[in-house]
């Protein structure tokens, strides 16, 4: 059995026993989820640890060089004189997958611990829970693009309901808006898609086909086709490769989130029960950025080194907007939400860059911020459960009720400004000189992307001077006390493991940078060549 | 112009103007008088298509007996016959009233079109009667005539209408009856 | 000179007038009074016609059959039109509308 | 171990680690053990510096004097780069080493009588933290390191500002500083991000060493050359811009001095050990790293930044009435000096100044620590509602605490440089250099040497008023409330042994044997280049005499003014007085221009992110809706409305037909006549 394929259908195994169970053993079924995400985190440290580095394991446009490896003929429709349709099961690794799949595991282990507080209709909650678990790690892992589209839809159909129903006081409103923020993206990705699969021919078959890795080839479109790199073919007025590039960049930049297309995440992540603000924070965001990486670069790479001075430009602006607008808030998860918006905007500018740096940077900064936003999300989530309130203003002096929290707390926050020791320091500042390093975007893009790390330093202390510390003020007085309780067996153990890995991360950047360097060297490469 | 023909005229204008009244009117009791007229100006067109039996006939029988009939059945039915007519409208030409009016032009219209296209006047038997003298002239006398023909070539059909009006008494005698023991 | 086709054309006019009263009337009476304008209206193309058969009298004797039996006729409507009226408290046709009470 | 140089020695790379490693390990240990521990946790954090301190003083020993090498091991890969951790010895890294541990042990000793025993644990936590960022810091051998331990300098030193976190002040103070250290961090990672294209390496003995890659770079033609590549030469500005501010940042220099007065606020032991001794002269360490980085005209700014900083902290300091901050300002002012020495080339007095600035600084915010704690239990005592910082309460405390009174005067003598002092050596080693560095430059360059005399001067003056309004006259809280009894002494051997210890080490003969000359310091001899200047001119002689005399006439002033009570100083509502007291109000324009119009324009983009990016979004949605409406609108009244209409039609065809089955009978005789009507019309027109 594949590794992989195991990877991504465990979760809908354990998601179908928990649907076939009857109603009155659903205290179970928060275990079974758990046991779900554990075997998949025990089968993503057995990736990690068995995958393989060097150049001949490089990846990114040679087939030959992924890992785990797992294709099979799954979609075969003979269409007569258009050819045959062919869609492969397709599912393989190289270093940008790996670490997002270790990722995703942990987070989804970190997540189930969250869902905890799920009281109503645990069966549907924690059934969509693991199809979207499902559903993530299929993305990371697909290599045809067809599959990759089917699991990247899948994502959506669990989170609109995990949002629209287990959310807060506005979640329909959330909810609604998230779906049509991304439907609105994937809808035009899939015309691009078809396209694609309408140009690219298997060098092999001869048929057409949407195998990713093929699409990275040039010299597989057909001659004449509409986004071969050859015929410079025009759609509406533009190179229809500038087209392609834009419309799944505008798909991909959706999810990241990038400034102005980020509006969906204040009100998803607000409204959206703790388990899935963790989920979206620390894994949806990182799809976008994977996708960049995987098909806006892999499939345009030209484009994405002439416009890569507009991607850095978003990039700038999402990271200085993003913490302007965290400075501005006072809902402690919106906060954070604003702070994700910048924190992405690194990946961004990192990934513009082109340069070594900037990409290690970026995917630091993905496998980092997926960490820390978990963490960061499930600490409002501990206080929102105690008293359902998570306005600053309405605490004070939290250090002295609770102690451990507190430390968590400065830890998350500190590691998420920045601080030297932890994974996003490593992360930003390899993204800044990747940056600065570059020939494609200008030099004064790194001076004002570090302007970001200045403000994240502002609002993460205001928040902290302003809730933890002073003299003990809440605003529901006694009964609130009472309800602050330290930290439970449970929450430490989701806790303590993230910032241990946020930690791990900073002082062995290693543990990150080790594996992803041939897969990002190559992929620099294989830029280079493309334009050449 | 000859006075039969102005006498004529002076028939049927009153026959045609007394009939029109009477689909006018709003007024029962005016338009049963109104059709004494009718009925009588018909009487004087008989006289003058030269049968004089019938127009006499027509004169009792529908003066003196239908329309006495018709204005008792008026008195008997009591005030509500009357209500119902003053809810009418005064206007000549109502617009419930149109589609009525416009079945009775175009039956009007439609029959003149035949008459006037049939020639009845040149049909064959016409002129074949005036040809063999068939046609009756002012001289004579048709009483007589009319009497023998009645007890012989219509002997039947007169038989037969007897015993109609036989029945349509007892109807009448029945319908008109006290329903005090039903 | 008067010919047959003035009679007819007198008739014709009656015969409307009184289709046209059968036809607008909400009172049973009157509707009577309209279909004895339609019978005379008859009645006199029968006599109108009789002028031309002074042989059989066909014309003039039906003419006489007719208005007998359109004084049976009267006689027996206006019995119904009386009873109708006990039973139903008026002599609107239109509102006369129920075959059975 | 790699190594980049044959002086390897495996016993000072050890001792090293060690040195730096052993305060993290009492740090980690205390952050693990319950908070219950007391005591325990302090004597921990104790014995790791004192073992720290020997270490270092083996590696001094072998280091010092001893050329330049270093170690290093990789760390990590980042694409084609490779990032080293490894350690850097020099005199300078040796120096700092010893320096720092040595400075921290008495503040550690101190420290386990200076916090209360239940919050030591927690204290030592971070205070042992920071030992090991500090003494990280200064031996590290690459930018990144560097950077790293640089921030976590600033963020123990956030940690132990905030540590009493309930007083509101005292958190508002550590956000304060922290930020603005991240300002001056921001600046250095720029600037490492700049050298790092510039030169594709790390490393500090690379880029700065005798021959590295920055001495082989040069400018022209407005384009910076190096071997590797070559950038605008805006960007070699912008890199010392960067450096600039990450000095400014965190060594209190103007414009970004203003959290050191308000990082008082932390417990004074930690002020001594950090804002006055180790991670404010941090940056003047940074300087010395990079020196070779700055042209001319960079080195002129920071000469100009740092005189200026010097002067205005000085004036500073004349009026206020806060014992630390007074401290405080002293500090900056005299990290002015340093930044100006090294702006005018004055290399070795810079480092010198730091080295005994840092012992009697630490040594003078350790006195303050004892008094405040004293005028604290008369406070506590006796309920009384007071600052038991402000100077204005104190007086005479001369008689009832010996030790810290003797102890203090040593610390402001040689703050304010008289002889017999370390800070006679080295301030008078500044002072003569600038006069010299002046000398060969156009006559405006002499107003920087001028002020910095005058700013002497200044010293002086407060320095004396301190200590008169401390320790001579009377108690002033005796004379509002008489009945109050003082007990206030010296306290335990843990306080009066470190104030001794530091106050041996403010005198001269640890520097030098000759008390006159700073030129045979060893510690000066150590850094000088070796084409350095002899003792050839006039200032050598000149400036000391009138530094000295001018600083005897001020301090007699100064009695004369406080103890005799003679009106010779400006009054206290003239415009100089609220300037200097307000702190020249770089504070108030900072929170009223600077922080308000962030907050204002965050808020404004919140409400363009929720109006305008929003309601664009919505207005979509109301597009979409509006749309959507109009299509069900049509579906209801145009496509059903047509269904409906056949319907009716249908329906109304049938009703009619149904009404002449209505049981009207006329209706009948209608449908009849029509009929016939038709069938006539038919036949008669066919």
């Amino acid at each position: 059995m594949n590794m992989l394929t195991l990877f991504i259908f465990i979760p809908a195994l354990f998601g179908l026993l928990i649907l076939v169970l009857p109603d009155n053993l659903k205290q179970t079924f928060k275990y079974i989820t758990l046991a779900a995400t554990l075997i998949q985190l025990a089968l993503g440290i057995y990736l990690y640890l068995n995958f393989k580095t060097g150049a001949e394991f490089a990846g990114i446009n040679h087939e030959q060089q992924f890992q785990f490896v797992q294709k099979l003929p799954w979609i075969s429709l003979n269409l007569g004189n258009a050819g045959r349709m062919q869609v492969d099961y397709f599912v393989g690794i190289d270093g940008i997958s790996v670490l997002m799949l270790v990722m995703t595991a942990v987070v989804m282990v970190i997540a189930v611990l969250a869902s905890w507080e799920i009281k109503r209709n645990l069966k549907g909650f924690f059934a969509l829970f693991l199809m979207l678990d499902m559903a993530v790690a299929g993305v990371f892992c697909a290599l045809d693009f067809f599959l990759f589209y089917l699991f990247y839809e899948l994502m959506l159909l669990p989170l609109y309901f995990l949002i629209g129903m287990w959310g807060g006081v506005r979640r329909e409103y959330a909810a609604i808006k998230f779906f049509l923020y991304t439907l609105f993206g994937s809808v035009f990705m899939l015309l691009i898609m078809v396209g694609l699969y309408l140009s690219v021919t298997d060098p092999g078959t001869g048929n057409h086909t949407f195998n990713l890795i093929s699409m990275m080839n040039p010299a597989n479109y057909s001659e004449g086709s509409v986004f071969s790199l050859t015929s410079h073919q025009m759609l509406f007025g533009i190179p229809a490769r500038v087209l392609g590039f834009t419309v799944i960049f505008i798909a991909f930049a959706i999810k990241v989130p990038v400034v102005p297309l980020h509006t969906w995440l204040p009100d998803a992540h607000v409204e959206a029960p703790t388990p899935v603000s963790i989920i979206l924070a620390g894994v949806l965001l990182k799809v976008g950025g994977y996708g960049i990486i995987r098909i806006c670069m892999g499939i345009f790479p030209e484009v994405a080194m002439s416009g890569a001075f507009w991607l850095g430009l978003l990039g700038v602006i999402s990271i200085i907007y993003g913490a302007l607008n965290a400075l501005a808030q006072r809902d402690l998860k919106r906060l954070i939400a604003y702070s994700s918006v910048s924190h992405m905007g690194f990946v961004l500018l990192g990934l513009a860059s082109l340069t070594a740096e900037g990409v290690s940077g970026a995917m630091m900064q993905m496998v980092s911020h997926g960490f820390l936003s978990s963490m960061l999300f499930f600490l409002v989530g501990i206080i929102y459960e105690r008293v359902h309130d998570r306005d600053i203003y309405n605490f004070r002096g939290l250090a002295t009720t609770m102690p451990q929290y507190t430390t968590f707390v400065m830890i998350a926050f500190f590691a998420s400004l920045g601080l030297p020791g932890f994974s996003a320091f490593v992360a930003e500042a390899f993204t800044l000189a990747g940056t600065f390093k570059s020939e494609l975007v200008p030099h004064w893009m790194a001076v004002c992307g570090s302007v970001g790390i200045l403000l994240s330093a502002a609002y993460f202390l205001w928040t902290l001077q302003r809730m933890f510390f002073g003299k003990e003020l809440l605003k529901g007085g006694e009964s609130w006390k009472q309800s602050l309780t330290g930290l439970k067996v449970r929450e430490k153990l989701a806790l303590f493991p993230l910032a241990v890995l946020a930690l791990a991360l900073g002082v062995m950047p290693s543990l990150v940078f080790g594996k992803i360097n041939d897969s990002v060297l190559a992929l620099i490469e294989f830029t280079k060549q493309v334009v050449r | 112009m000859s006075l039969i023909t102005v006498m004529f005229y002076l028939m049927a204008v009153i026959a045609i103007g007394s009939a029109l009244y009477v689909a006018a009117s709003k007024n029962l009791v005016r338009s049963v008088f109104m059709f004494f007229a009718t009925l009588f100006a018909l009487a004087g067109l008989y006289v003058l298509s030269l049968a004089d039996f019938v127009a006499v006939t027509q004169v009792v029988v529908y003066v003196g007996g239908i329309l006495v009939l018709i204005l008792f059945a008026f008195m008997l039915s009591g005030r509500e016959s009357l209500a119902v007519l003053a809810q009418q409208t005064n206007r000549l030409i109502a617009v419930n009233k149109l589609p009525a009016m416009l079945v009775a032009l175009a039956f009007f219209g439609s029959l003149a079109y035949v008459f006037f296209n049939a020639h009845i006047d040149d049909a064959a038997w016409l002129q074949d009667a005036v040809a063999s003298q068939k046609v009756f002239t002012p001289q004579d006398v048709t009483i007589n005539h009319l009497g023998v023909n009645l007890m012989t070539t219509y002997l039947l059909p007169f038989e037969v209408i007897s015993i109609l009006l036989l029945m349509a008494l007892v109807g009448a005698a029945h319908l008109s009856r006290k329903e005090a023991e039903a | 000179m008067i010919t047959l086709t003035h009679y007819l054309l007198v008739s014709a006019a009656l015969f409307s007038i009184g289709l046209y009263v059968i036809l607008s009337k909400r009172n049973a009476i009157q509707i009577l009074i309209g279909i004895e304008l339609m019978l005379n209206a008859a009645i006199l193309n029968l006599v109108a016609f009789g002028k031309f058969d002074k042989i059989n009298n066909g014309g003039q004797s039906f003419a006489l059959f007719a208005i007998v039996l359109a004084a049976a006729t009267t006689a027996v409507a206006l019995a119904i039109v009386l009873n109708v009226y006990r039973r139903y408290k008026t002599i609107d046709p239109d509102k006369i509308n129920q075959l059975k009470d | 171990m790699t190594s980049t140089s044959p002086h390897i020695d495996t016993v000072v790379v050890t001792c090293t680690l060690l040195a730096a490693g052993l305060p993290l390990v009492a740090s980690a240990v205390n952050f693990l053990l319950p908070a219950k521990t007391g005591k325990a946790s302090g004597w921990l954090s104790v014995l790791a510096i004192l073992g720290s301190l020997a270490f270092a003083g083996i590696v001094f020993n072998k280091v010092w004097n001893a050329g330049e090498w270093s170690v290093q091991q990789e760390w990590f890969t980042i694409g084609n780069t490779k990032v080293y951790g490894g350690l850097l010895f020099n005199n300078l890294s040796a120096l700092m080493l010893l320096l720092v541990s040595a400075i921290a042990l008495p503040v550690h000793i101190y420290s386990t009588a200076y916090i209360k025993p239940a919050e030591q644990n927690r204290y030592f936590t971070y205070l042992s933290f920071f030992c090991f960022s500090m003494l990280a810091l200064v031996v590290v051998n690459n930018l990144v390191m560097l950077y790293a331990f640089w921030e976590l300098v600033g963020f123990s030193s956030y940690l132990l500002i905030g540590f009493w976190f309930t007083r509101d002040n005292a958190v508002k103070a550590n956000k304060k500083a922290f930020i603005i250290n991240r300002i001056g961090d921001i600046g250095l990672l720029s600037a490492i991000i700049i050298l790092f294209v510039q030169y594709h390496t790390f490393d500090l003995a690379a880029l700065f060493g005798h021959n590295g890659l920055v001495f082989n770079s040069s400018i022209h033609d407005g384009v910076w050359v190096a071997a590797t590549n070559q950038l605008p030469s805006v960007w070699q500005f912008t890199a010392f811009a960067g450096i600039f501010l990450a000095v400014a940042a965190k060594s209190a220099q103007f414009p970004l001095h203003t959290w050191l007065p308000d990082a008082m606020e932390g417990p004074t032991s930690v002020s001594a050990l950090i804002h006055a001794a180790t991670m404010v002269a941090a940056g003047v360490f940074l300087l010395c790293r990079v020196y070779p980085l700055f042209n001319t005209t960079e080195l002129d700014i920071l000469a100009i930044v740092g005189c200026f900083t010097a002067f205005m902290a000085a004036t500073i300091a004349l009026t206020q009435n806060d014992l630390k901050r007074i401290l405080a300002y002293s500090t900056i002012s005299q990290l002015g000096y340093m930044i100006m020495a090294m702006g005018i080339d004055a290399y070795a007095s810079s480092l010198f100044h730091l080295v005994t600035h840092a012992f009697f600084k630490s040594l003078l915010f350790l006195c303050a620590g004892v008094i405040i704690h004293e005028v604290q239990h008369i406070k506590d005592e006796h309920q009384l509602d007071i600052d038991p910082q402000n100077i204005l309460y104190m007086g005479g405390l001369r008689k009832k605490m010996p030790v810290t009174f003797i102890a203090t005067v040593v610390g402001c003598l040689a703050l304010v440089g008289l002889p017999l002092t370390s800070g006679y050596l080295s301030k008078d080693s500044i002072l003569i250099q600038a006069f010299e560095w002046a000398e060969a430059k156009a006559w405006y360059y002499k107003i920087l040497p001028v002020s910095i005399l005058l700013t002497s001067g200044l010293t002086a003056f407060y320095v004396a008023r301190l200590i008169f309004k401390v320790f001579f006259g009377e108690f002033k809280l005796k004379e509002i409330l008489p009945d109050i009894n003082l007990h206030v002494s010296d306290g335990s051997l843990a306080y009066r042994l470190p104030l001794i210890l530091l106050a041996l080490c403010s005198l001269f003969p640890l520097f030098s044997l000759n008390p006159f000359l700073y030129e045979h310091a060893w510690l000066f001899k150590g850094f000088l280049p070796v084409d350095h200047l002899a003792r050839e001119n006039v200032y050598h002689t000149i400036v000391p005499a009138v530094v000295n005399i001018m600083s005897v006439f001020v301090v007699y002033w100064a009695y004369a003014v406080y103890i005799q009570q003679r009106k010779l100083v400006f009054t206290q509502n003239s415009f100089l007085f609220r300037l200097s007291y307000h702190h020249w109000y770089i504070d108030t324009f900072y929170q009223q221009v600077i922080v308000k119009a962030v907050m204002a324009f965050s808020r404004a983009l919140f409400w363009f992110d929720r109006q305008v990016i929003d309601g664009l979004i919505h207005s979509f949605t109301s597009a979409g809706k509006f749309l959507a409406g109009l299509s069900a609108w049509a579906d209801r009244y145009l496509v059903d409305g047509f269904l409906l209409l056949i319907t009716q039609v249908v329906k109304g065809i049938g009703s009619f037909f149904r009404s002449f089955q209505g049981g009207k009978v006329q209706y009948y005789l209608y449908s009849m006549l029509i009929l016939i009507l038709t069938l006539f019309i038919i036949k008669i027109l066919i």
